[in-house]
């Protein structure tokens, strides 16, 4: 399947497409920042925006444009384009033009400061394309340290909030430390096998013997806290509450996203290098990534319970996601549709979420629970679609949700992790009460205050119902998506 | 949409779309769309009984529709309806008509109201309906939302708490069977793998095994335990039955008769319709346990019922000790006790919408249901010198749940004894002291409430108006018609039932 | 002669029908709803009156009966079958049965007219009556085990809802639901024996058990929990618990003299004549099955103790519808008495004779309380202590009274001493062959004696001596000769002379007559022979009865005896009968002294025995320990326990999450806010959550270093867990 | 001779060291020199690998990429923390406990 144009840089260049055009995007974003002058604030908005926007979307037509071409590698091997990863990399812009939209309107994000916000979104961006595309060691750090270092200064955007610094500190050192770590790992695997590309190292795995292996193995795990605090899956999911309660609500939204699916898609192309077999390695790789799913779903969730700002119950939520995702690397290559398809889910229902609890931050700059009493007489739309997306983050048919467990649950049982199953859904019925609690406030409680809510104006409420709509399509009428993804991913 | 079935699974979505196109406040308007709208999904199901051939065991021809929904999954929308779900889709379709009426006096939100009304009625026929796991599931699922909301909003004091209650504990006991049919799904494949319902029946799964904890397990034996949490969450069985308090007392009048009538058949049908045929050599296997299940409910249900000051609640209760008589009759695995299982889910049904429907009209009159004030005082009395024709309806339904013969439970009540007799003597025995404790509380409840003295506040009590006479008719009517001749109901299911009993038997 | 199910099935649905009618036009006419009942009953007693003729000028076959099946559903699917069938069983005894329930139900129909006429629900009464005959007519002439409960239940339904008739009474509603608990009680045993009868024989009808028990079916054993026991005897106990409850026999007898809270005509039909009878009824028609589990000397005590214990407590009682309540007790107990002594036909018998004397003092009773009317408290009184010298004023009802008073309490010439007299002699035939019946004999003369002494303790105090209370004696109107009131008393106390039933103007014994023509009663009601009903085969409904079916048979008074056995049973009835006399004409001095001539004083006896009398007065403690000791100490009790378990515990910790610990937690970490609280009161997933809640939230607490260190401790644990894979 | 064993306890040390600072030193400004501690130890271990081991220039490359990123960290790292001491006039760690469960 790998081609030969691994000399050739024009033609390199040719498949490297989609990052090319975010760099140009967030390049000449920097110079309309620059160009603009502070008088004209509202031309500069639109322009900036229109700007990203269509950059975003013509690199979403190269990504699409990449999905029909078959898997290779680039630049000397170091990155390789394949459907699995072009797909990712095309929800992750896609949620990334998401929270663009998002920042566009939130109070959160200073206005003087919303071009900055979009520079390092679509950097981000990039880094995770990176990430995703890695095809050595070299260029996953090179895409971990691009995603994080941006994220740092994402974390702490609100400049003269204490706790957004504090966030953002947090995230910085945490970060470094885990980053620093993960090196340690790489080096000694380098070390060991004397090559820094996917691909050499799982050959040169298998030519080893047990003993080796061993050697191996704890440089892997070093390794795997490096990814595993990308995805911020538990043990070292730490950083994540503090630093997505302390980042503005946009931010947050961008971080439960983008960064994760960048791990992510790395997380499964080395699993699928160095999973398969039955060797020591192998199988301590998939018990270590069992034993995290199931420890992530079930912490994310338990943790959650007791929340009392609905910022902070997402972003466990979201750990408790991240945990249903990585269940699908368990699985390794038979997993790759049903992640695709829960990214995508995951994406639209993230996205509508953040929506709303943004607007409703910005009537009351608080997200705590009891804002959202009585919402049904409040604002009935907004009521409603939150409630749809709710029951469909909880995986209640027929919602998209549902669907998306249901292929990664599908999956593993295939694959007869029934204990892992088992806990998965029990996880959904724990995810279901707090997030019943919220239902619960918005349609039985009696509101304090019935003042309408401004800012979830027309164009909002379309985008929100289009999205709500789109999760409750893929409930009920998935075959096709589905069907093609396991067409073009499975096929990497 | 043009087979019959589809036009009753979505005659009452057509009726939500016109609800939700209705302004919200032309109330009248919406109760009497909503009330034709049922009215003609009860008549359709009436059409289907009648065009209904009762010497065909299992799934009839004439009613079968499977059109590809999920070709990946090779999911199809697959109908079907065979002698056991008639009577369901049937009691269905007479209970939602019945309990339109019964809600005609809610006013808040009325549009909201029969909205999630008629959804519930399209999710309840779905699972009635459907012949593939994968649909049958979903169905099972979305109708857990519109009754979260129906309690939850339109509920009593405690109304939050007993909805987030029934909400999860049934969603807790349907992801485990979402567990059971992927993995059905996965082991069915000789040819194929399927969510066909029918395919999957007789028992393929008898000598696979699943390796679990590193030690071999039965595949039936582990899926049937999981499913039949799933199923007993709903019947509800001991010990996944505390949730059916809590909903029915805080629950509306029409939403409990249709939790009590129909929503806690979905559990036995569960079992007749999946986990039996499926895996018949399990059942066959823990069936004395199951016994002793629905043992417990009968007496432990009886038991309850008896301490109850609140009427509703013991009837309540007593539902839970009913549908251990279902159990026991499932048990026994004979032509007898299944028949008699059966046609008891459609008696009580019928027996104890009358009971929950009789006591939502004394709660709209009184505003409370203790026959026993907290205070010690008498919530009630003397009700029969004040409210002849409701005592006298009263009495019938009372009767009725009781098992009197002549009236719709006896026979069913005793059918089921007949099964399981040869099976389990001594359950017989126990089960019976669950009749005794059964006529007791309903007559010393009864005796409470009605005998004695009139209170003032009793006085100004007016007696069943015609609107609440007219919906109690049609109940009254078949509980006492089908009390002396059961055959109508007995003739469509037993085809059925005999085949399913057959297939049983060669495990045994 | 022609004889089709047209002719049979009248009798059932003409009530039923007029019930049905009734149930539906009562509240708008319910003149025309009472005359409707009346009719109908009426018209159901000329059928059955031409049925009985039929029976009794066909040569006296005494075992002759019509079978007619028909199937009410079955249940054949797959390659599974099964089918219940009803059907009419009638023979000789269900046609005099027959004749007697028609008729009483007719007369007590008409005397109700006169009674419940002021009543408020004069209708409605009605109504209930229809139904009930209907019920009793319909189990009378059910073929089979399950139509007999059916309709047994639906008797029970009726009775529950009579006694409770007056339901603004408190003590009404109490009555109703005592005695449909207890017979539920004795029911509930019914249903099992049936079930169990139907699983051994595939069938109920009476034809198909009494062959299985010729072909020994029911021996097979059955377990329960873990002893095993022969079918047979299980059936047959559970089958008379039946009629024990039924039958008010001990120990379930409480619940008959709480009956008396319905209305008069009620008590007569209901708890006199018929219902209570229909449970011995059932016991004669599994006579073969009692027979066979070997229950006959049990059976025989038990209606020993009743007869004789019943009558005690009667001694005592001065309600003059309580004094009548326990003898009704006491009079079942003979017949259950006779059942176990094996004489079939003398217990039917005095079935048929008390119903009709105990009907006709009933009813007299009624017309008494009816004419004495308190303008006081403006209610009828039933005390006797008031009453005295009502001779004068009324004697057509003394004359019914004295008539019945002496055919129960077994003077010669009447009714009550054929039958008693017969079940007696038996008795104590069965004493010189085995001595375990010597008690229940020695009882059973004992309770004649007693019995004879209340009965005429009643009239004393009612009729005889003066007035005791003047001005309500004063009220009374001169009773004159009404079609309505008393008319049918004289009716039924033409039928208490003993000539109607036994041609031997006394007992048997006294005057042997040999003459068939004479003993007609004897001649007609035979035990079955379950040896007759081999290789049956069921014939369908609609099929005509062919005079083949009929197998004539002569009466031998003592067929199967020696010559020396005849002559020992018949100088031991010479004996029995001469004793009885005795008994019962001692026991009417011994009421003569005390209440005419007032030489002896019962206050005496009272002070002597205090705590019998106090027993007495307590009914011997039954109703304590079953409302004050198993009600109320024990299932209550158990009830309260189980429904706090299942919500206070079962629920609330095991399910809700262990709010206790919750609670703990709430106080102690401070991180546990109120919105906890609420997920506490909210939480379905139990306290695992909650606690692994806290766990998290002590583990997150904000220090970035400490966050290093768990993630340093994790990474050397994840790697020293690896240890193992080494080696 | 120095060995690559030598090279490598010398790198673990290094790591250890960073790692006992990140953890026990309460100044931010200390904690982000221990982050470049450990990662000067991974970019010794690919040097000495790179040299040692095998043949290629994988490690060296590795080193250089680290260095650069090191620095973009360090850099980002201080802003945010003068950014900090300028909202809360402190760089000790332990202040930073506002946001927790």
């Amino acid at each position: 399947m790998t081609n030969t144009l691994g000399m050739n840089y024009l033609a390199s260049l040719s498949r490297f497409v989609p990052e090319v055009l975010a760099s140009i995007t967030m390049l000449g974003l920097l110079v309309i920042e620059a160009s603009f002058s502070n008088r004209s604030k509202q031309i500069k908005a639109r322009v900036v925006y229109g700007f990203a926007t269509t950059g975003l979307v013509v690199t979403i037509l190269a990504l699409v444009e990449n999905l029909q071409l078959p898997t290779s590698q680039i630049f000397y091997g170091s990155i390789s384009i394949d459907t699995f990863s072009s797909s990712m990399k095309l929800i992750a812009t896609i949620s990334t033009l998401g929270v663009i939209y998002l920042s566009s309107f939130s109070k959160e994000i200073y206005s003087f400061l919303k071009t900055e916000f979009v520079v390092m979104a679509i950097g981000v961006l990039i880094g995770c394309m990176l990430l995703a595309s890695a095809n050595n060691f070299l260029t996953l750090y090179l895409g971990v340290e691009t995603l994080s270092i941006l994220s740092y200064v994402l974390a702490s955007f609100k400049k003269v909030d204490e706790r957004s610094n504090e966030a953002g500190l947090k995230y910085v050192l945490y970060g470094g430390f885990t980053a620093g770590i993960m090196l340690f790992g790489i080096s000694h695997i380098f070390g060991v096998v004397g090559s820094i590309g996917y691909a050499e190292v799982a050959a040169k795995l298998g030519l080893m013997g047990n003993m080796d292996k061993l050697i191996l193995i704890p440089s892997f795990i070093l390794f795997f806290a490096g990814l595993g605090y990308k995805i911020s899956c538990v043990p070292f999911h730490m950083w994540t509450p503090d630093v997505y309660e302390g980042s503005p609500t946009p931010v947050t939204a961008f971080f439960s996203l983008v960064p994760k699916f960048g791990g992510l898609v790395a997380l499964m192309k080395i699993s699928i290098l160095i999973g398969v077999g039955q060797n020591v390695v192998s199988i301590t790789w998939i018990g270590l990534l069992s034993l995290v799913a199931a420890l992530t779903m079930s912490v994310g969730n338990i943790s959650a319970l007791g929340q009392k700002s609905v910022k902070r119950m997402l972003a466990y939520s979201s750990i408790a996601h991240a945990g249903n995702m990585i269940l699908a690397i368990v699985v390794l290559k038979d997993g790759l549709n049903a992640l695709v398809f829960y990214a995508i889910t995951y994406t639209l229902m993230t996205l509508v979420a953040f929506y709303i609890v943004s607007i409703i931050h910005d009537k009351y700059g608080s997200d705590h629970f009891d804002r959202f009493n009585g919402l049904i007489t409040r604002n009935p739309a907004m009521a409603i679609a939150f409630t749809i997306i709710l029951f469909s983050l909880a995986g209640l048919p027929p919602f998209g949700g549902f669907i998306a467990k249901f292929n990664i649950i599908s999956i593993i049982v295939k694959k007869s992790y029934y204990t892992l199953a088992v806990i998965a859904v029990l996880n959904s019925v724990i995810s279901l009460y707090y997030y019943l609690r919220l239902v619960r406030l918005m349609i039985f409680k009696q509101s304090e205050d019935i003042s309408e809510i401004s800012g979830f104006n027309f164009s909002r409420q379309t985008v929100v119902a289009m999205m709500t709509l789109t999760v409750v399509i893929l409930g009920l009428f998935w075959n096709n998506l589905f069907d093609y993804l396991s067409r073009t991913v499975a096929s990497y | 949409m043009s087979h019959l079935l589809d036009w009753i699974l979505w005659m009452p979505a057509l009726g939500l779309l016109g609800v939700l196109l209705i302004p919200k406040d032309k109330v009248t308007f919406i109760r009497f769309w909503t009330l034709a709208n049922t009215l003609v999904t009860f008549i359709l199901t009436i059409l289907l009984y009648s065009n209904f051939d009762s010497e065909v065991a299992g799934i009839q021809e004439r009613f079968y529709v499977a059109i590809p929904w999920i070709q990946q999954f090779n999911i199809y929308y697959r109908l079907g309806v065979d002698g056991i779900a008639l009577p369901m889709i049937i009691l269905t379709g007479m209970l939602f008509f019945i309990c339109v009426l019964s809600s005609w006096s809610i006013s808040k939100s009325v549009k909201a109201y029969f909205a999630l009304f008629l959804m519930l009625e399209t999710s309840v026929m779905g699972v009635f309906l459907s012949l593939d796991f994968f649909l049958f599931y979903v169905f099972w699922e979305v109708m857990l939302i519109p009754m979260f909301f129906l309690i939850g909003i339109w509920g009593g004091e405690n109304k939050e708490y007993a909805a987030v209650k029934f909400f999860l504990y049934t969603f807790a006991g349907s992801v485990l069977m979402l567990v059971g049919l992927i993995a059905l799904y996965f082991a069915s494949g000789q040819n194929e793998d399927s969510f066909n319902i029918i395919a999957l029946q007789g028992g393929h799964f008898t000598d696979m095994t699943v390796n679990l904890f590193g030690s071999q397990w039965s595949f039936a034996h582990l899926f049937f335990v999981l499913m039949f949490i799933g199923f007993a969450i709903k019947v509800p069985i001991f010990p996944f039955h505390t949730w059916l308090p809590h909903a029915h007392v805080q629950a509306p009048t029409a939403v409990s008769v249709i939790l009590a009538g129909v929503l806690l058949k979905m559990g036995t049908y569960g079992f007749l319709r999946i986990s039996f045929p499926i895996f018949p050599e399990a059942a066959v296997y823990f069936r004395q346990w199951i016994a002793v299940l629905g043992l417990v409910n009968v007496i432990y249900g009886a038991f309850c019922a008896m301490a109850q000051s609140d009427v509703k609640k013991l009837v309540a209760y007593s539902s839970v000790s009913h549908m251990g008589f279902v159990m026991l009759g499932l048990s026994a695995m004979t032509v007898q006790g299944t028949n008699g299982a059966v046609l008891q889910m459609f008696n009580h049904g019928t027996s104890t919408a009358m009971m929950f429907l009789l006591i939502g009209i004394l709660y709209e009159r009184s505003h409370h249901r203790w026959i026993v004030k907290p205070d010690g005082t008498k919530g009630f009395s003397g009700l029969y010198t004040q409210l002849p024709i409701y005592s006298i309806v009263f009495i019938i339904a009372m009767f009725a749940s009781m098992g009197l013969p002549g009236l719709s439970g006896f026979i069913s009540e005793a059918l089921i004894f007949l099964g399981i007799y040869k099976e389990f003597t001594t359950i017989t025995v126990l089960a019976l002291l669950g009749l005794l404790i059964g006529a007791a509380y309903l007559l010393w409840m009864f005796k409470r409430m009605f005998f004695g003295e009139v209170l003032d506040e009793e006085k100004k009590y007016t007696d069943m108006n015609m609107r609440e006479v007219f919906y109690m008719a049609p109940l009254c009517i078949a509980v006492i018609v089908f009390g002396i001749f059961p055959a109508p109901i007995l003739n469509i299911m037993k085809a059925s039932v005999g085949g399913l009993v057959s297939l049983m038997a060669k495990y045994h | 002669m022609e004889y089709d199910i047209s002719q049979i099935l009248p009798i059932v649905l003409l009530p039923f029908g007029a019930f049905v009618l009734n149930a539906l036009i009562v509240k708008k006419i319910p003149r025309v709803a009472v005359f409707l009942s009346c009719l109908s009953i009426f018209v159901s007693f000329l059928f059955a009156a031409n049925i009985f003729k039929d029976f009794f000028f066909s040569k006296y076959a005494s075992d002759f009966y019509v079978h007619r099946v028909f199937e009410w559903f079955n249940l054949n699917g797959g390659n599974q079958t099964f089918s219940v069938k009803m059907g009419i069983y009638l023979d000789n005894m269900s046609s005099v049965m027959l004749l007697m329930v028609t008729g009483t139900a007719f007369l007590i129909h008409i005397f109700s007219t006169f009674y419940m006429k002021e009543d408020a629900r004069y209708g409605r009464f009605f109504v209930y009556l229809s139904l009930f005959s209907s019920a009793m007519l319909g189990l009378v002439l059910s073929d089979n085990l399950l139509s007999v409960f059916i309709f047994w239940e639906i008797m029970g339904f009726c009775s529950y809802s009579l006694i409770g008739f007056y339901f603004e009474k408190e003590g009404a509603g109490n009555a109703s639901l005592k005695a449909f608990m207890t017979t539920r009680v004795g029911d509930v045993f019914f249903l099992f024996g049936i079930i169990a009868l139907w699983t051994t024989v595939g069938s109920v009808s009476f034809v198909d058990i009494y062959s299985a028990i010729n072909d020994g079916l029911l021996s097979s054993n059955i377990s329960i929990l873990i002893w095993s026991f022969p079918v047979v005897t299980v059936a047959a106990i559970s089958i008379f618990l039946g009629t024990i409850g039924k039958s008010a026999q001990f120990p379930l007898q409480v619940w008959l003299p709480d009956a008396m809270w319905g209305p008069t005509p009620c008590s007569a039909l209901i708890h006199a004549a018929t219902m209570v009878a229909a449970g011995v009824y059932l016991s004669l028609r599994m006579y073969p099955l009692m027979q066979a589990g070997g229950l006959l000397i049990p059976i025989a005590y038990i209606g020993a103790i009743t007869a004789f214990g019943a009558a005690t407590i009667a001694l005592i009682q001065t309600d003059i519808k309580a004094v009548l309540a326990y003898s009704t007790i006491s009079q079942l107990g003979y017949m259950v008495l006779g059942i176990g002594v094996g004489a079939y036909n003398a217990s039917f018998m005095h079935l048929i004779t008390h119903a009709v004397f105990k009907a006709c003092l009933f009813l007299s009773a009624g017309s008494i309380i009816h004419s004495l009317h308190d303008h006081h408290t403006h209610a009828h009184v039933q005390e006797m202590p008031r009453m005295g010298g009502l001779k004068k004023k009324m004697p057509y009802t003394f004359i019914a009274m004295l008539f019945c008073t002496l055919a129960i309490s077994g003077v010669p010439l009447f009714s009550g001493f054929v039958s008693k007299d017969r079940i007696l002699g038996d008795a104590l035939l069965m004493a010189t062959h085995n001595n375990l019946y010597i008690i229940p004999a020695l009882l059973g003369f004992g309770g004649a004696f007693l019995t004879a002494f209340y009965m005429f303790r009643m009239m004393f105090l009612t009729f005889f001596g003066e007035p005791r209370d003047k001005e309500l004696f004063d009220h009374v109107h001169t009773e004159k000769l009404k079609w309505n009131q008393n008319v049918p008393l004289l009716i039924l106390t033409v039928f208490t002379l003993g000539f109607w039933y036994s041609g031997s103007f006394s007992g048997q014994g006294l005057v042997k007559v040999y003459d068939a023509k004479y003993e007609w009663f004897q001649t007609l009601i035979k035990a079955p022979k379950i040896s007759e009903f081999q290789n049956y085969t069921s014939i369908g409904m609609t099929e005509k009865f062919t005079s083949n079916e009929i197998v004539s048979s002569k009466y031998e008074p003592d067929e199967g005896e020696t010559e020396e056995e005849s002559h020992h049973a018949h100088s031991v009835h010479h004996v029995g009968a001469i004793i009885s006399i005795l008994i019962a004409i001692s026991g009417i001095l011994m009421a003569w002294l005390m209440y005419i001539m007032k030489t002896v004083n019962p206050g005496w006896w009272v002070t002597t025995f205090t705590r019998w009398y106090r027993a007495l007065q307590n009914k011997y403690y039954f109703d304590d320990f079953y409302i004050k000791g198993v009600i109320q100490k024990l299932l209550l009790p158990l009830n309260r326990t189980l429904s706090f378990f299942d919500m206070g515990i079962f629920d609330r910790y095991a399910i809700d999450g262990w709010a206790a610990i919750n609670r703990f937690f709430y106080k102690t970490s401070r991180w546990f806010d109120n919105v906890v609280v609420d997920s506490i009161l909210v939480d379905g997933t139990g306290v695992s959550v909650r606690f692994f809640n806290v766990l998290l939230r002590t583990i997150q607490n904000g220090k970035i270093q400490f966050y290093f260190i768990v993630f340093i401790a994790v990474l050397a644990g994840y790697i020293f867990s690896l240890k193992p894979l080494v080696n | 001779m120095i060995s690559l064993s030598s090279y490598l306890v010398i790198s673990l040390f290094l790591f250890l060291c960073g790692i006992t600072v990140m953890i026990a030193r309460k100044n931010i400004i200390a904690i982000l020199l221990g982050i470049e501690l450990i990662l000067n130890a991974s970019a010794l271990n690919f040097v000495a690998y790179s040299r040692f081991g095998h043949n290629n220039i994988d490690g060296h490359i590795m080193a250089l990429f680290i260095i650069v990123i090191a620095a973009a960290e360090a850099a980002v790292g201080l802003a945010i923390a003068i950014r900090y001491f300028q909202n809360r006039e402190t760089i000790h760690i332990d202040s930073a406990t506002q946001l927790q469960s």
